[in-house]
């Protein structure tokens, strides 16, 4: 998928069919699950797909398709937007992982009021250290990790409120 | 014979499966963050040798005898990088009553310096790029570079892989390339000397394999093209070489013989050439280890290479003789890493959340990770080798394009999609390579431009399945408070389970 | 061209790989139970024939047409089993405007009748194993027998694959065979008829691949050996055969192409024989498809047959000359059943809880099934084969040796520890082979003891294994009342989700 | 294993590691997950195994290891008896299949009282009808199963109490 792009997506359960409409297209597609993590789409001109999936935060997931990756995030449970491979852009509420590595440093703590741009924590990945911010102002919810801890790209690693 | 394998990922499980083939035991050696991969388990006793920086682990040499001496192991195979060209290592492996699976210790010494081995090819008539002794200074590298002509090359003695290795095209441009390869070659090798080269503009890389016994025997089983690089890294091999013919494989088979030969190699060896344009061809260096790209000549020659190296270090006549060896088919390998093409190459540690491997006709893969592994940060970051043969070129593309449609590794980004997009590249199918040509391609545009020119359809197919998924778990997440959490926990419980079970359709 | 498969299972898939490698699209197509199984996801398009039952599926030829229609296919491949050596069906896809892919069906229809395929070998002068045209009775059986002595084999007409197969030793034991050939002849292939042959003790079955194409060209890629059978069931076979040299190679080849020549035969086909100890030869019959074995030819003449099937099927010329077919190496083929050879080879379907597949070098699997699959009740058990080359035959078991230390399959039993076995049985390993070998071997005793003869330490690592799991597993369950089954109940969701994450070791 | 071996077991939890009585011999193993249903035994002289396995019932599971398979019943929290592969060996309350296959029909029902030896179902794989019977008397605590549904080989079918 082009990188960042943005899709208003809505999804509705018919029998064991989904009706799924991307920008006003109509797909009307079934899923089977094969394995933990492996699924496969068909779609109704006789394309079939498998897919791989992972659930990277509550609301959050990767989903990977003919060897291509997509992050995908929840927003409601009848509406949902489908971004790109940019794990950057974190949702409003959580900061996520850009790439795998090693939490170096937290530089926060649960209730701390924080501002644009704030540095949050530090995170290495093959030797080079990222400093993770705060996109906007907020207070800090929650930290779901702790120095020293190996985090996967995308995972979430805090919440701001 | 128990054989230590003192090494990590593909090349580590290569060699396990060598030593089970001869029915040799073999012992495997892990990093803490290497507990639970491939390596290990598949080795049929395996040992703890340190914590993950590579220097406390597989590059420990005391810990790693200390690992052969507790198993009982009898010999020690190298692999490829940590301490395979080492000399001191393999110098300690024979004091310590073991046997050294690779060339003698004092030729790995002569061989790893550039300056040393390319005397000995000037010494058997081999033609070598025009080249300086290490120098003294910047001064004197614009010294060499008024004698040959720019551009020149500027590397560190005891420099590879691309590291310590600087372009010059101009006197005002030698200074800091000087400065740069130096200090380089400090960092990475400790050593801070400096040569100079000719440089040969779109060359091709092509090497020789070589094999070789302590009874006399020494054969040669052809060339490998190995042009395909991204900052001086091979990421893309192929045998035989489009560029080569039987007579030039003759007169590269040759030279390689003469350098191996006059220095009393045995084992197996790669010798390294440029090939230019004109056709001249020029040695650059030997390899004196099992090369990553070992398998694409095994392929067309119908040889094991990891085998018979293992079988001359125990004292076995090499079972091969020149004239049988003819090559069959064409071979190409992809190298598949832990960088994301569609960012820069950035690196790519984590958790291979999801892993499938091509297989049926001509599909060989050599992997060094499983669904579940985690690519640890500490590390070279190949993670496999995809190998295909067919009966020509063209069929081995097509090949390549197929099994690539079946390789899917998900959770970390990898160089696949750099191979499917190269297979839509003219120069690449039609095999007119060179050394620079893939950082031109890459610095032409970005790699995502290329690939978002996929299949539409696939891409709205994509965000369709994305969609269902959500809604799908979405359908059993806590909506509102903890009694509606809890229900909800046992609704998900029961959802794991029966993917657990993997049920498939009723 | 889009191409349509009219198969299931790793016949299907390996045919999508030749079509994808050819450039051309491929239609999979699938009954009820087989929606999500993986020749229908590595089809480009796939459509669904009917419910689980052959003959309202796989069988249902109008469907079928009906798929390729809807789905604007030009071709039709049947791959083997089901309608591959229907003549009704390739000349229905040829009248419905389709290019069937294989021999031409009024050759399919000639050879498919025994007797009628015999009587072309004797034309052209191949030996045949004397035998009697369909007899009216047990009497006139009896009198074969008088003629050409005891043992002989009864056989349905319409019959194959053991099935419509009887033995006697003795006038007396013909009425009761004679009954039963002709009950399963009806049973099975709708024909009681019954012929009579005389029995050739211990031989070897060896079968020679056929190549043909519209051009006149007509070319013979070797021998496989298939001697190695369950209840006539081809369980294990390899290329070359250890009984035949050259010389024999060519008076098989030149046999084989007299039979194929004489009938006007093109695509590809596998002429049988039966090769005595006495080193005569005698024609079997003529397989008019692309055989479950073909991969081990593949291997060692460097050919790929199915994808020169569906050249020769769009009308190209045989790119192959029978001068340039040299054998190189030797290749083995175990094919991996859902049956249990621990009880007797009970049917085994169910769900693959788990699949690890072999790969490295000289290792290839065909597989119609990944982790998760369900195996269903209603076909052929074949799950998949696996396929391994070396230089030589020796080196070849050792390979299979380590190829099946690799290869797991968890949830349903295979055949795979027969395989195993095998490896230490002294005639298998010297070659010594005969169709009776693995029924003998299987009746002298149960199987499970010469598996329990296994690596006791691994049983106890087992049994060990298994207790540590139990014991986690029981830290997560429910142990009293509600309140706590709440409480564990959220604990095991954690579990669940961080194995989904499929963390390694910190 | 030997098949219907049976094999008395203790198992104790040492920090990370396991201590494992079998038949008296003690072993220390430590063992770490891989991914679903995937794990590594490691044993204190260097042999390491990757062991997979299944869930079959609430008490009872299928462990593959190095080609092998093993069925293993959960006794009490710290007792264990590790049986061999013979899954027809029921529990004392579970009716288990005895191979994979679909339930043809369906005799009892919840709460009926059932003598040793009394057809409970039918279950059909591959075209052989085979008859599941009660082993001892009781109560038909639960049915776990319905006429037409397909069966994993150890599955539990039925609770007689």
């Amino acid at each position: 998928m082009r990188d960042g792009r943005q899709a208003e997506v809505s999804v509705r359960r018919v029998g064991n069919a989904w009706e799924v409409t991307v920008e006003g297209n109509i797909h009307r597609v079934e899923m089977l699950p094969i394995h933990a993590g492996m699924s496969a789409l068909f779609r109704p001109d006789g394309r079939n797909y498998a897919v791989a999936s992972q659930r990277l935060a509550r609301n959050h997931w990767r989903v990977s398709l003919a060897q291509r990756h997509f992050e995908v995030r929840l927003h409601d449970p009848l509406e949902r937007a489908v971004s790109g491979s940019a794990a950057a852009h974190a949702g409003p509420h959580e900061v996520c992982a850009p790439i795998p590595g090693r939490v170096v440093s937290v530089a926060v703590a649960e209730g701390d009021a924080v501002r644009a741009g704030q540095p949050l924590l530090v995170l290495e990945a093959m030797k080079m250290e990222n400093q993770i911010s705060a996109e906007g102002p907020g207070k800090v919810e929650r930290v779901l990790v702790v120095p020293g801890e190996t985090v996967d790209g995308g995972q979430v690693l805090v919440v701001v409120q | 014979m128990r054989i230590l394998i003192a090494n990590r990922g593909e090349i580590a499980v290569r060699l396990v499966r060598a030593c089970r083939e001869l029915g040799h035991e073999s012992v495997g050696v892990y990093s803490d963050v290497d507990r639970t991969q491939p390596h290990v388990l598949a080795a049929d006793l395996a040992v703890r040798i340190g914590p993950a920086p590579a220097r406390e682990s597989y590059l420990n040499q005391d810990t790693i005898i200390a690992a052969a001496r507790s198993t009982g192991a009898g010999a020690v195979h190298p692999g490829y990088g940590f301490l395979a060209e080492n000399a001191g290592f393999a110098k300690l492996v024979e004091a310590s009553g073991l046997i050294w699976i690779g060339p003698p210790p004092d030729v790995i010494e002569l061989l790893g310096s550039k300056t040393a081995a390319r005397e000995v090819a000037r010494s058997v008539g081999v033609p070598v790029v025009p080249g300086s002794d290490a120098l003294p200074d910047a001064a004197a590298a614009r010294a060499f570079a008024a004698e040959v002509g720019y551009p020149v090359l500027l590397k560190a003695v005891g420099g590879g892989g691309g590291k310590g290795m600087r372009i010059a095209r101009s006197d005002a441009e030698v200074e800091e390339a000087f400065a740069r390869a130096a200090s380089e070659g400090k960092a990475f090798f400790a050593d801070a000397r400096v040569y100079a080269e000719k440089l040969i503009e779109r060359p091709r890389h092509i090497e020789v394999q070589i094999l070789g016994d302590r009874h006399g025997n020494l054969v040669h089983v052809g060339e490998r093209e190995c042009s395909l690089q991204r900052r001086h890294q091979k990421v893309f091999e192929e045998c035989p070489s489009v560029a080569v013919d039987a007579a030039l494989r003759a007169r590269l088979g040759a030279a390689a013989l003469a350098v191996a030969g006059t220095v009393g190699y045995r084992s197996a060896g790669t010798v390294e050439f440029l090939l230019a344009p004109s056709g001249e061809f020029f040695f650059l260096e030997v390899n004196t280890r099992l090369q990553v790209e070992h398998p694409i000549t095994e392929a067309v020659y119908g040889v094991d290479l990891a085998q018979l190296m293992i079988r001359e270090a125990l004292g076995e006549a090499l079972p091969l003789r020149q004239g049988d060896l003819a090559p069959r088919g064409h071979a190409l390998e992809c190298r598949v890493y832990a960088e994301d093409p569609l960012r820069g190459f950035a690196p790519s540690p984590g958790t291979i959340h999801h892993l499938e491997r091509p297989d049926g006709p001509g599909v060989r893969v050599e992997s060094g990770v499983r669904e579940g592994s985690v690519v640890p940060l500490d590390y070279d970051p190949i993670l496999a080798k995809l190998v295909v043969w067919a009966e020509d070129r063209p069929a081995a593309l097509r090949r390549l394009r197929r099994a690539l449609t079946e390789y899917r590794i998900a959770g970390i980004a990898t160089t696949l999609p750099l191979f499917r997009l190269l297979l839509d590249v003219p120069e690449f199918t039609a095999g007119e390579l060179h050394t620079g040509l893939l950082d031109e391609l890459l610095s032409r545009g970005p790699v995502q431009s290329l690939e978002a020119a996929g299949d539409p359809a696939l891409e709205e197919a994509a965000i369709v399945a994305a969609a269902c998924l959500a809604a799908e778990e979405a359908e059993h997440l806590p909506r509102d408070g903890f009694e509606s959490a809890e229900r909800e926990g046992r609704e998900w419980r029961l959802v794991g389970r029966s993917q657990l079970h993997g049920r498939g359709p009723r």
